[in-house]
């Protein structure tokens, strides 16, 4: 079997839930999912659109689709086909039920609420002080599903309690947590980190191991997170990527290897 | 005659006042927020993000941020000067979000009291801002959040191009909240790096992303180091470097201080500026 | 002294009143207004700014502005700089101080309340269905001020009470009527009709005789008129279309003699 | 494979069912408005105004209609059919205004309860219409409006191009209305003069209207007897037939009703109403 990172094997979980006819939102600073969604695009999503910093696109007839793209990319300008984004963000929510997007946090609890705010006690005099919610907490309200990414798996990410909560996921746990308070989105449906893959229980809506990445052992991922963890009976191996999975990748998307770093 | 409204970069920094809301752009309109470091205006309240919200706290300008991101370049997860005032208390946090923010501007845009906003429902949001209000909407029983109106005195935007009467046209769209911005301030400044002819506008006018700015200014290359799109791309060193200074200004605030005094203060007017920049760099930028 | 026609002597009124650097939007279906717009931005108004349907402009350098323009005027097309009325009308109700309108009505009261709804008692089955209000209700609650024309000086159309509201003048009367209900546009000035100029008299707010057009008496006003006006001692005969004024809208404006038929 | 979005006039007029809400764009796409008319729908609720508005309730169709502006062309000063079926109380009228209108649709188009909006403050529309209710805003105490969502099931455009994935652009601006219908209908079919390359489309972004039309209805001159701005001007006599006969049928039904047949039930497609106008005079019409 090919050798592979741990990013690469996110991305190639994270592209294999992507469905086609979705409108996939590119944030920052989560490498696997700007892969994922790019290799989505690709192989089985030619009708995904993207939504890159105000511009909207489908670039599916591409030989390759470069990562990563920012703001300040003129790649945005050329494959856009709408600026629908770009000054009425929030004109049409109704449709977000087709869009996905993809979060990180500096806290997640168990029930996927996530933490974009700061850690501490006294909001006037965090301990450390976060870079601010973004859109996420729209997002969150609506989009029909989101992706909890994170880039490390740790005890100090994944915590029983968030000092504060900027996108709610599941709130306190149970099936109407979302829409006992009106939200129309779908929550989160997955946290993918490099240890291990895990969902949320329905019923309880508790994080549950969903699969473990090879490799990685039960008793190195339950050390690894800070909150008791919900583990099944049988916990399946996650899928390593395919050779088609890693040729797609690393000369389609990802040339550069920034996932391979 | 119909009157003109280009003005120069100085007079338009002078609008900015000690105590004003000001609003910024994307990309940031940095030959105007240069010129606001170098007045040494004072308790700004200011709805930014990145290197231009950083650099104004940094230079002493600001009070209070409506922020709703405030990360910085890869690797510099949160910008160091606010996080640095934020943690202190020095500089008070109107916490929001995208979707909070633009509704609270559609609210000072169309005179209205609020807005209803969703976002935010079940966080912790409203907690730590008390400015914004769960309430019971009168329609449907649901609880929503009422966003107060937010009121930039002052806009500052980056633009491709304007006539000078104010019709200002963005290339490759306009910044992700620039027409919000716009549309709640009360009066907005455009730095345009050309200015075009009243017929080229009138010739598209579906271009015309601003009709009616109060004033234009003509900077070319003002939105160094950040990208113009069109023109040229993000001076990604520069920017490195500002943040490399930014994060070891704990222990090393001079340095900091001293590229602020030598790209801000120092500089009496954007020409001067760029003249620092040097020419080879800018032209270096300017593929597209 | 020449000749003109009442439509012609409104629309030289209208034009005095406008000042430069407004931004007035125009309608349909009031051609003294029309004329009065175009008279105003050729002559002392080069900064107004129109709003033709959705489309920003400035035409004051053209040699004539001619009228009617419809919404599938062409002209509006090549005239425009922006169209940031069309498709976000209501963006920017801010600046809306700074705006201008005229309003006709099927019944305007004594306070300038004007109703475009319908006549009867019964609002399931009206004895005359009216257009409907069109955009009056937001922009009489916002502009900075505007004005009433009437095509016809007509008891039937100024009543004492409308059947309907469909703008809020002055509402029942008083200085405080319009900031009592929060609203912020300064309400109707005058109204303007082929007999005379009314005014609302600050105290009351109630419609009072500002002017009398040439040739016409009081007796005639007070007979088609349905309510008790407010006839101060002193009613100034409403100035006469100058030389100057006629040679503008009849050469640049009305080349076609509209306000003449 | 990327999917077309390419459907027949045919095809877009079955997305139509009766009892269903339908919002009509500026100029009205007329000839998914003939087919709809064709397939004798009925019990719509209509969001439109002028002429289509009149034919839709003329030929039977409409039980309500949500109406901001029902003027008809100069000198009908109110659409002859609509005044008629109002009047006899067969139509029922959701009386509003434009503010409220795109207030409800900005609701819609948000999945909010309600908008707030202060237009209609003092005025009878929320006496009768009493789906609007006053209330006391949350934040400062103030009297507003609060209007609930409008929802189009469906929503029918017409514009001048688009290429066949559904992005749209207009020439000379969308109608007054139609990005705010477009934002809150379920589905959106948008007829156009012309279907573009996608590359045209990608040449500039910021000209795309509607970005995500869920169907593109070829129909070259699909607006007459309206205008389509860059194709052709409005066929002024056309359409003041439609009216004096609409005036008339109070005593002549049957010549209207003729009218009616013969434009629209008879002609099984768009290209049949073209051929029943005529080439010469489709082709007099069109200067711009």
């Amino acid at each position: 079997m090919a050798e592979y990172s741990n990013l690469e094997l996110m991305a190639c979980v994270l592209a294999r839930e992507l469905t086609d006819g979705e409108i996939v939102r590119v944030g920052v600073a989560t490498p696997a999912a700007e892969a994922a969604i790019r290799m989505a695009h690709l192989s089985h999503g030619p009708n995904i659109e993207l939504i890159f910093f105000g511009g909207r696109m489908n670039v599916a007839h591409l030989e390759s689709i470069p990562m990563p793209a920012f703001p300040w990319d003129r790649r945005i300008v050329r494959w856009s086909e709408s600026y629908s984004d770009s000054g009425h963000r929030f004109d049409r929510l109704k449709d977000w039920n087709r869009h996905v997007f993809f979060i990180g946090g500096i806290q997640v609890d168990p029930w996927g609420n996530t933490n974009l705010i700061g850690i501490g006690k006294d909001f006037s005099r965090l301990r450390f002080r976060g870079p601010g919610s973004v859109g996420t907490p729209t997002l969150s309200s609506y989009v029909g599903r989101y992706y909890i990414v994170l880039n490390n798996h740790d005890p100090r990410v994944l915590v029983e309690r968030c000092d504060f909560i900027s996108a709610y996921g599941w709130g306190r746990g149970g099936d109407d947590a979302r829409s006992r308070i009106g939200l129309p989105g779908g929550g989160p449906r997955l946290c993918v980190t490099p240890m291990c893959v895990m969902d949320f229980a329905p019923g309880t809506r508790r994080m549950r191991l969903h699969s473990i990445h090879p490799g990685v052992s039960l008793a190195d991922v339950k050390a690894r997170t800070g909150f008791e963890l919900n583990v099944p009976e049988q916990v399946p191996e996650t899928a390593a990527p395919t050779a088609a999975e890693l040729e797609l990748l690393r000369n389609r998307v990802d040339r550069e290897g920034l996932l391979r770093r | 005659m119909r009157k003109e409204r280009i003005i120069g970069e100085d007079e338009a920094a002078a609008w900015i006042e000690d105590g004003m809301t000001v609003a910024i752009g994307a990309p940031a309109p940095m030959a105007l927020v240069r010129q606001v470091v170098r007045r040494r205006v004072r308790n700004l309240t200011v709805i930014d993000s990145g290197l231009s919200l950083d650099l104004f706290i940094a230079a002493g300008c600001v009070r209070k941020t409506v922020s709703y991101y405030a990360g910085g370049h890869l690797g510099v997860p949160v910008l160091p000067s606010f996080r640095r005032a934020a943690q202190s208390g020095e500089l008070t946090v109107w916490e929001c979000e995208e979707g909070i923010l633009c509704a609270g501007l559609q609210a000072a845009a169309q005179l209205l009291p609020f807005m209803p906003w969703r976002g935010g429902v079940g966080t912790s949001i409203p907690e730590v801002n008390p400015d914004l209000k769960l309430f019971t909407d009168p329609i449907a029983g649901e609880t929503l959040l009422a966003v107060p109106p937010i009121k930039p005195d002052v806009c500052l935007l980056h633009a491709a191009a304007a006539d000078a009467y104010g019709n200002v046209r963005h290339f490759g769209g306009p910044g992700w909240l620039d027409l919000y911005l716009y549309r709640a301030a009360d009066r907005t400044v455009v730095e345009v790096e050309q200015v075009i002819p009243n017929e080229e506008i009138r010739a598209n006018p579906w271009a015309t992303t601003i009709a009616g700015a109060d004033a234009i200014v003509r900077a070319p290359f003002g939105a160094h180091p950040f990208y113009s799109r069109g023109f040229y791309k993000q001076d990604v060193a520069f920017v490195a470097e500002y943040f490399e200074l930014a994060q070891k200004a704990e222990s090393d605030p001079a340095s900091f201080q001293q590229w602020i005094d030598r790209y801000c203060r120092e500089t009496g007017s954007h020409a001067d500026y760029l003249e620092r920049i040097g020419m080879a760099r800018l032209l270096a930028l300017n593929e597209f």
